[in-house]
């Protein structure tokens, strides 16, 4: 049984970066409208910098299309980014080839937002945990395989006598824990959450977020959170980037981006949420940006919010303004950051 | 939707190219020698043979004959059969009749197939549906040429009312018959995937907001059902049409219809084989085309697809 | 005056390969001009059925209406002729949909799904309706309607079309409104600006509004009352700060429970352990017992009824008074 | 029949304005030009030949000769009929035969007819057997004396000439044909009783009554207008007949026959009357498990003939014990005396011949009389205690395997005369012969006494000559004579089929109506 | 001040209850009552047992050619022969039983192979695309345009002697592009499923994903769509032996027995009606099976 306290500035120590995104691109191609028409591409990310430090967790947040799940599969490997590196331990991944690449994937996992897609669904629970031990057979010896998958299955609340079931016979929060035990189970250091928590009812959520952050208290974890609902990302964040069309416009410690952001963007997304302006510390007026944000295919110049900036300057739409630290640890996108309150029109 | 156009005629290219190839490389092969069966049973002197070969350029390695071939094509010229006939006309002869055939026999299997299909899939489940499915499922089942010959005998000689054979009474009169046996034998396929598309679409969300705007329920079958239950049927129904001109050999045969089928029969059993590769390369390319064609009307019908 | 819409005693049961699943179970609901109305509950706790059963979409089979009456300004739709009942779906009440890709004909221009209410109630020309049309569009303040009357729904963003949904429901001016999640599937920003357009257009026209969610900040933002369900029963109803200010019932407690705030930053999150009963076998008792902190004997052989717990407030927990000081979900 | 083309036949049948019209089958010509398909019944109605046999009085006359003479059947001398003319007016003369002739015998054309020539001198040299190109393009053996006047001269003696010379790869070609053939093939210009109107490609053909035809009665039919009507199977042929719409149909299945005549009545079905064609199994010599006489004999022997006559053939078959059909002259009856069917015979000559333990293969053309290659497999199978096996295989395939000797076992085949002489049987057995590539029998007795009938100016030495080769060669059986078809015909009310020595041709056919 | 009465999340399967059950599950109970299922069923193992093992039907009587007597051709149903003598005089009621073994293992087999062909090609082309998807979709687009009959013939001319594997070979060759489309487009939805990442992100290789992922979950339709074409590979062998280019007599099938009967149809209509019955029964048997196949398997079926 885990412990039920956590203690929140034990973990706030910083540490160093485990994994790490390097003027990250990743560019997709669109269908050509002629044989020899010129080429077209969605800018899903679009020059990248990001840290994840050891045994802690990044929150990501922004709207819908703006490359968060893309930079999940950059992160996890599934994707070959167009340009840029992904380090591991200071290492690009995809440089690794063979046993090296092979020895690296254990590190590295993703849990997935639809649990139900993400589980094979004509194999039994015993077969989905046991295919990570067939992939990589000379980590747990043949004869030790049923014990390990039975304590995984306990690590994640699971009755290890339900080995025999198939994905269907489980109810969507157990379905989520065997995604996350197939996760864990290679012993990973970075578990990437893309969306893991959305589509349960907020009681299961409630279940799954715990037991998240058990595992990571136990097993030193690094997580990559990726989430529509900004009050969990507050709650199980020690950092937060905020992603708009391809960029990260802002990151901090969660305080920061949360309490004190200073990305116009940010502090309308944030107001958007109505559980953030309910009892919030923070007093929070409902920014509403108008609008949807702009293609990827031709990002806006400048900067690329300024669209739709409440606050935007012609000066905005001239040239992009840089991540630039604002105070410890507190990088922003903007040519004015700030509080938003009193310079609203 | 031009360019689209473009990069799918360039696709067609290599496909004919290869199903031309194989044909040729098929006809070569087949045993039997077209100049010694020319003059039956009396065995041509060697040298009116090999005179005959080089005048057909048989006697030049394969693939220089499939090259040779394959240029003539391009310009037009698919070569000439054993009587001195250009090829082309041969089959533009006969490519009307098989058309009209074809054509006629497609529409009346997309009423039939469509009408079944509507039919079961509005009462999926209930008895009508199971009795649609039989009745399609049946005409597929009894072999073509006994409803043909059945048809035939009964519509042709006893009622009179179209010619049992040829095409002298000319479109619609001489095909309907030979049409509708070829229709009643596909329709099953159609009536099938309409039926199986319609309860899905029925199952559709919007179909659920048409209700919820309070439309009746004609407005919603007609309005709304039909056209995306469609989608699915679009490419079976293009792709059937090129199927139907190059499968009608026993209907033609039976009801006398000068077509390719015969044509297509006969120059396989002389070995004619710049005939047989003509067809081919024809039929083919029909079926090329329609695939294009299907798929341009999916995008018209189909909003979704982007062409 | 009549009620707009009251809900009495509605039961519905679907008949499925392995038996019937009772997915309504008892529902009452009312609900006046002008007011608006949240449904709160778990995923299948019956909220989509009550919806589809109030506008008549349900498919029957295997759906089957088993009691009950459904009275709009007092007249019962469940005797109501088929004929009938399409005259008053569209001008008198209309639904949003949750996921507005599929809501919408993939086939059809927006501007003639719109228009086609115009033409089938009201008898326009296809040229009135579509200018109808595009004003409406103007109303749920799509750019540019004008020229974007003739696109098709996957041309749209999502939050776009969610607001071509809801202007195809308002076009008529309903006096009752069905919004069954009409924001689960967008993300913040665009949820704020059609929850605000909801509240908004129900203001104007003093229409009454049904918003189904399960989102409690949600319910929270947009109504006055506020109505949970739990395995096909409303079990705890009444103005909406009070009910999740004060819940009555520990299943109300939980669901607010459960999420996460800002004071438990760093702490676990309190959760309602279990999962809601088999609808195809429903406990004898109530269908939370198995579930409930305060679960006695009483609980599990017989159900609690739906009593008032004050002002304006129902509850159907036999220990609706010890819920507020006695119970806490693990963390 | 003839001549009641003018009594006006009833509008109906008929085509326009009261003409009589007969319509046929046929299936869609490869060519018109009777050159080129000899077999063509269209051929057969646009040219006079110039012998052709009077269908009054079935005997071979001359025609578009006044006479063709020999003195020793090597050296032929013709007279032209005076004043004829093709359709288009020009004068039929000597070199529009010899032009004609020559243009068949030229190799490189490929025309059909080419193998007709082969009895004339210098066909050799036009078409070198070795492989070598041709050294010359014209028939030395063919000289033009005057217009009227030519001379052939053969390699051998062939008594048959004039036989030849009614058939129709000897039809003459008028110049103007020379300077486009392929116009020619579209529209050719004749000088028979019937005129070429129209071909409607894949539909039909239409000929038309000739007036400034020459020859008498017995050459031409009844009807002003000859519709080939178009068909690709007689199957369908048949069914348009009984709906009213086909007047002749030769070449009738045996099948069709009952259904005929209970369909269409009696006088429907035409019979011919004398038997041209036969059916056998043939051996080759170059099989070799089949090379033994008594083997054959045995499988002769266990054929019940009569049976399969009367059950699957219905009575329209009869079966044959000799290697010409009987209404030739050299026929005689019984000479092949193991053509009954006596199953314990066979096996005892089988037995003491020392067994066969191999497999008899049949081959057969997969388009025809299937069944009855089964029955008569079956026959042999149960009666003789042998294996057999059935082969069939497409025509053009079979033909190549029959003439370049690849066949693996018997072969059933259908033969028959293109005139009416034992030599168009026999040469078969001949060494080089008409046919001999089937079997490659070669029997140098057999070559003599056949060269010899051929070149026998007196019919009767002829006949026995023939009659003397045949019982030679029956005693090598390198053929099994199985059954006489008989041959039937189909008229409608307006039409009245009759046929030329076996030969049913519609253009000779009498208007009724 | 509170009653901490509940456990924690780690809690186990208390909670484990049979979530709304798949559809499958509920469709497979007592399938085999269903009607279409139960008929279907029998016609098809009835059919194949007559295959595998006529004598069990023919009441280990004579084979399908001893016994025959030529004189008795064609004559029609008695109280002896219930279906009459054939052609060559031999009952046929024997011979249409027999005739079931061609029929049969031309449709099974010719499906089953198109099956495994299209199961691995279409797999391939789908889960790799790129050019190699190009490439087969390209082949598959010339087999589909080459008129199935033309080829067919053009194929069994190849052969001199044509026996059922020949024409098994000719329907094969050109029966599989259907399904590799269909397979393909099955695939395509697979791929991109999450399972399939999370199985790559555990650094499965390509072969073991297709082998355990891929193809169990996309093969259902496949599956289904040459179950439906059993019936139409059996039609079509009749089809090619009816215009001659099929088997060849001394074997024995549907196809030779109705081309055989069509030059009898008058004189003896029972030659035609025995084999046609059991033709259309037969065909219909399996496209039925495969369409209770279908709703079976189908998830949106009820
Ligand atoms: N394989 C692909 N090909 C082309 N475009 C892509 C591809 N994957 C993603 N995109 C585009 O890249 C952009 C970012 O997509 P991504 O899925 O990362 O967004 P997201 O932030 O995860 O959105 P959501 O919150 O809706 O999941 C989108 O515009 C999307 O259309
Ligand atoms: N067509 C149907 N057949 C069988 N059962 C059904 C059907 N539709 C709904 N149900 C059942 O009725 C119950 C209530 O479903 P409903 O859709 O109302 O839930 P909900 O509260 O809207 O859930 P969610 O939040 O997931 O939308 C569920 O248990 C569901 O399984
Ligand atoms: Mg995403
Ligand atoms: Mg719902």
């Amino acid at each position: 049984m885990l412990h039920t306290a956590i203690d929140n500035d034990e973990r706030a120590v910083a540490s160093s970066p485990i994994m790490e995104l390097r003027g990250i691109k990743m560019h997709y191609p669109v269908a050509k409208p002629m044989p020899f028409a010129p080429k077209k591409v969605v800018k899903a990310l679009d020059g990248v910098d990001l840290k994840v430090l050891g045994s802690q967790t990044l929150g990501i947040i922004g709207e819908s299309g703006c490359g968060k799940s893309t930079l999940a599969r950059v992160l996890s490997g599934l994707e070959k980014p167009t340009e840029g590196k992904v380090l591991f331990d200071g290492v690009d991944i995809n440089e690794l080839r063979g046993a090296e690449r092979a020895a690296m994937r254990r590190n590295i996992q993703l849990i997935f937002q639809d649990p139900y897609a993400s589980l094979d669904p004509r194999m039994t629970v015993e077969q989905i945990l046991s295919e990570p031990f067939e992939i990589h057979p000379d980590l747990v010896p043949k004869g030790g395989r049923k014990a390990k998958i039975a304590e995984l299955m306990e690590l994640v609340g699971l009755n290890p006598d339900h080995l025999g079931r198939y994905p269907h016979n489980f109810s969507g929060g157990q379905q989520q824990r065997i995604g996350i035990a197939r996760g864990i189970a290679l012993n990973p250091k970075v578990l990437i959450c893309d969306e893991a928590v959305s589509a349960l009812d907020v009681s299961v959520r409630a279940q799954v977020v715990n037991l998240l952050q058990d595992l990571q208290r136990e097993l030193g974890l690094s997580f990559v959170f990726i989430a529509h609902d900004l009050q969990i990302v507050r709650h199980i964040s020690d950092a937060v980037a905020t992603m708009y069309l391809g960029r990260v416009v802002e990151q901090g410690s969660y305080a920061q981006v949360y309490d004190h952001s200073s990305h116009p963007y940010t502090q309308a997304l944030l107001s958007a949420a109505p559980e953030l302006r309910q009892g919030s510390n923070t007093a929070r007026e409902l920014i509403m940006l108008q609008g949807d944000p702009p293609s990827p295919i031709d990002p806006p110049a400048g900067c690329r919010f300024h669209t739709r900036c409440p606050i935007a300057q012609p000066s905005c739409s001239a040239s992009e303004p840089d991540l630039e630290e604002t105070a410890q640890g507190h990088q922003v996108r903007c040519f004015f950051p700030g509080p938003l309150a009193g310079r609203l029109n | 939707m031009l360019g689209y156009t473009l990069r799918r005629i360039l696709q067609m290219i290599p496909v004919l190219l290869g199903a031309t190839f194989i044909i040729y490389a098929l006809t070569f092969l087949m045993p039997g020698d077209p100049i010694a069966a020319l003059t039956g049973e009396r065995p041509l002197p060697e040298a009116t043979v090999a005179q005959i070969r080089q005048a057909y350029h048989l006697d030049d390695p394969f693939f220089v004959q499939y090259g040779n071939y394959i240029l003539g094509v391009f310009r037009g010229d698919f070569g000439i059969d054993f009587f001195g006939r250009p090829v082309l006309d041969l089959i533009l002869e006969r490519l009307p009749v098989t058309f009209a055939l074809a054509v006629t026999a497609w529409g009346l299997k997309l009423v039939i197939g469509l009408v079944i299909g509507v039919y079961g899939g509005l009462r999926a489940g209930k008895a009508a549906d199971h009795f649609a499915l039989v009745f399609t499922v049946l005409f597929m089942g009894i072999p073509g040429f006994v409803i043909a010959l059945g048809g035939q005998t009964y519509f042709g000689v006893h009622l009179g009312w179209v010619d049992p054979a040829g095409i002298r009474a000319g479109w619609p009169m001489a095909f309907i018959l030979p049409a509708l046996v070829m229709a009643l034998e596909a329709a099953a396929g159609l009536a099938r995937l309409t039926r199986t598309s319609l309860v899905d679409v029925l199952r559709a969300e919007y179909l659920r907001t048409a209700k919820a705007k309070g439309l009746s329920p004609q407005r919603i079958i007609w309005g709304h059902a039909l056209r995306n239950a469609m989608i699915p049927v679009v490419t079976y129904l293009g792709l059937s049409l090129a199927g139907m001109l190059g499968g009608a050999v026993i209907i033609e045969a039976i009801f006398n219809l000068p077509g390719i089928g015969g044509l297509m029969v006969a120059s396989i059993n002389n070995k004619e084989g710049t005939v047989v590769v003509g067809i081919a390369t024809l039929l083919v390319l029909v079926y090329l085309v329609f695939n294009l064609l299907v798929d341009l009307t999916y995008g018209l019908i189909d909003p979704r697809v982007r062409i | 005056m009549t009620q707009l819409l009251e809900v009495r005693d509605l039961r519905v049961q679907f008949s499925t390969a392995q038996g019937t699943a009772t997915a309504i179970n008892g529902v009452n609901l009312s609900l006046e001009h002008g007011q608006s109305l949240g449904i709160l509950g778990e995923s299948g706790s019956g909220k989509s059925v009550t919806a589809r059963t109030i506008m008549g979409l349900l498919d029957m089979p295997p759906a089957k209406i088993n009691g009950g009456e459904i009275l709009l300004e007092g007249e019962d739709l469940l005797t109501a002729t088929a004929k009938r009942r399409r005259q008053l779906t569209g001008p008198v009440m209309s639904m949003v949909f949750q996921d507005a890709l599929s809501a919408l004909n993939p086939v059809h221009p927006v501007g003639r799904q719109i228009g086609e209410l115009y033409r089938v109630h009201r008898g326009y020309s296809r040229k009135a309706a579509k200018a109808a049309a595009i004003e409406m569009m103007d109303r749920v303040r799509i750019p540019a309607a004008a020229s974007r009357v003739n696109d098709y729904p996957h041309q749209f963003s999502g939050g776009m079309r969610q607001r071509i949904v809801i202007a195809m429901a308002l076009a008529l001016d309903p006096q009752l409104l069905i919004a069954d999640e009409p924001t689960t599937a967008l993300d913040v920003t665009v949820q704020a600006q059609i929850l605000e357009l909801l509240k908004e257009q129900q203001a104007e026209n003093n229409m009454g509004l049904i918003l189904i969610t399960h989102d409690i900040s949600v319910v929270r933002e947009v109504t006055d009352q506020v109505a949970v369900m739990y395995a096909g029963r409303i079990v705890e109803q009444g103005p909406t700060a009070h009910v999740l200010g004060d819940p009555r019932h520990p299943y109300t407690l939980g669901l607010s429970q459960s999420v996460a705030n800002e004071d438990l930053k760093g702490r676990r999150l309190p959760a309602i352990e279990g999962s809601p009963p088999d609808l195809l076998a429903l406990p004898r008792g109530c269908s939370f017992a198995n579930r409930c902190p305060l679960a006695d004997e009483q609980c599990s052989s017989s159900a609690p009824p739906l009593e008032s717990v004050g002002a304006g407030r129902t509850s159907a927990c036999f220990h609706s008074g010890k819920v507020a000081s006695n119970v806490a979900y693990s963390n | 029949a003839t001549g009641c083309s003018s009594s006006g036949g009833q509008a109906g049948a008929s085509s326009g304005n009261g003409d009589a019209s007969l319509s046929f089958m046929t299936t869609e010509p490869k060519s018109i030009t009777p050159q080129k398909d000899p077999g063509s019944q269209i051929g057969m109605a646009l040219c006079a030949n110039l012998m052709e046999v009077n269908s009054q009085t079935q005997k071979l006359e001359p025609l578009a000769a006044k006479s063709v003479e020999s003195k020793d059947a090597k050296v032929w001398d013709i007279e032209l009929q005076d004043g004829w003319t093709f359709h288009d007016g020009t004068p039929v003369t000597a070199k529009s035969f010899a032009d004609a002739w020559n243009a068949t015998a030229t190799g490189s054309n490929a025309w059909q007819g080419n193998g007709t020539f082969v009895a004339f001198e210098g066909y050799d040299k036009m078409n070198p057997l070795d492989g070598s190109k041709a050294t010359a393009d014209k028939l030395s053996g063919v000289k033009v004396v005057d217009d009227t006047h030519l001379q052939v001269t053969l390699t051998a003696p062939n008594a048959d000439f004039p036989k030849i010379l009614s058939t129709n790869p000897t039809c003459p070609m008028p110049e103007s044909a020379f300077k486009d053939l392929d116009a020619y093939e579209q529209a050719p210009v004749s000088n028979g009783p019937y005129k070429f109107i129209s071909w409607d490609h894949n539909q039909q053909v239409v000929l038309e009554k000739w007036d400034g035809f020459k020859g008498g009665d017995g050459f031409t039919g009844g009807a002003k207008t000859l519709v080939g009507k178009i068909y690709t199977a007689v199957d369908a042929a048949y069914t348009d007949m009984t709906a009213g719409n086909l007047d002749m149909i030769r070449n009738v299945p045996a099948t069709m026959v009952d259904k005929a005549k209970s369909q269409l009545g009696d006088e429907s079905l035409y019979e011919v009357k004398t038997a041209s064609k036969q059916q056998t199994l043939q051996i080759p010599e170059y099989v070799k498990e089949l090379k033994s006489p008594a083997l054959r004999k045995a499988i002769s022997l266990s054929i019940d003939r009569d049976a399969i006559s009367k059950s699957l053939l219905k009575g329209y078959s009869t079966p044959s014990d000799s290697l010409v059909p009987p209404s030739l002259a050299s026929y005689v009856a019984g000479s092949c005396e193991d053509c009954v069917f006596d199953p314990e015979k066979a096996k005892k000559i089988l037995a003491d011949d020392g067994g066969f333990d191999g497999t008899l293969i049949i081959e057969s053309n997969s388009a025809s009389d299937q069944q009855l290659v089964q029955a008569i497999a079956k026959q042999i199978q149960d009666n003789l205690g042998i294996k057999v096996q059935l082969k069939p295989t497409l025509g053009t395939e079979l033909s190549e395997r029959r003439n370049n000797q690849k066949l693996d076992g018997a072969v059933f085949g259908l033969w028959g005369w293109s005139y009416m002489s034992p030599d168009q049987y026999l040469s078969q057995y001949e060494t080089g012969g008409d046919g001999n590539a089937a079997t490659g029998y070669s029997n140098k007795e057999v070559d003599k006494l056949l060269k010899a009938a051929r070149g026998e100016l007196d019919e009767a030495k002829a006949t026995k000559l023939y009659s003397q080769a045949e019982s030679i060669i029956m005693k090598d059986m390198p053929a099994i004579p199985l059954f006489i078809p008989t041959d039937f015909g189909l008229q409608s009310k307006c039409a009245q089929l009759n046929d030329v020595q076996g030969d049913l041709q519609y253009y000779r056919a009498g208007y009724g109506c | 001040m509170s009653t901490t009465i509940t456990t924690i999340s780690t809690s186990d399967g208390a909670d484990a209850v049979d979530r709304a059950p798949s559809p499958m599950r509920g469709a497979h109970r007592r399938w085999w009552l269903r009607p279409r299922f139960a008929i279907s069923g029998t016609i098809v193992l009835l059919m194949i047992l007559m295959a595998a093992f006529p004598q069990i039907f023919t009441g280990f009587g004579p084979g399908p050619t001893e016994n025959c007597d030529i004189l008795l051709t064609n004559q029609p149903p008695s109280a002896a022969h219930i279906f009459g003598i054939d052609i060559q005089g031999c009952d046929y009621y024997t011979n249409i039983i027999y005739g079931a073994r061609a029929s049969i293992l031309v449709g099974i087999v010719v499906s089953a192979i198109a099956f495994g062909i299209a199961a691995v090609v279409g797999a391939i082309a789908g889960y790799f695309g790129g050019w190699i998807d190009a490439l087969i979709s390209r082949i598959c687009d010339m087999a589909f345009g080459l008129p199935f009959i033309l080829a067919a013939i053009v194929v069994l001319q190849l052969f001199g002697q044509r026996n059922i594997w020949t024409v098994i070979f000719a329907l094969a060759l050109f029966s599989w592009p259907g399904g590799v489309r269909f397979m393909r487009s099955s695939v395509l939805e697979v791929r991109n499923r999450e399972y399939v990442q999370a199985a790559k992100l555990l650094g499965a290789s390509n072969g073991r994903i297709i082998k355990k992922h891929i193809v169990p979950n996309a093969i259902t339709p496949l599956l289904v769509l040459q179950t439906l074409g059993v019936g139409g590979m059996i039609s079509a062998e009749a089809g090619l032996t009816f215009i001659g280019i099929g088997l060849t007599p001394p074997a024995v099938s549907w196809g030779l027995q109705l081309a055989a009967a069509r030059d009898y149809i008058d004189a003896a209509p029972h030659l035609l009606i025995f084999p046609a019955i059991f033709l259309t029964v037969t065909v219909l048997g399996f496209v039925l099976f495969g369409e209770a196949l279908r709703d079976e398997f189908d998830p949106k079926g009820k």
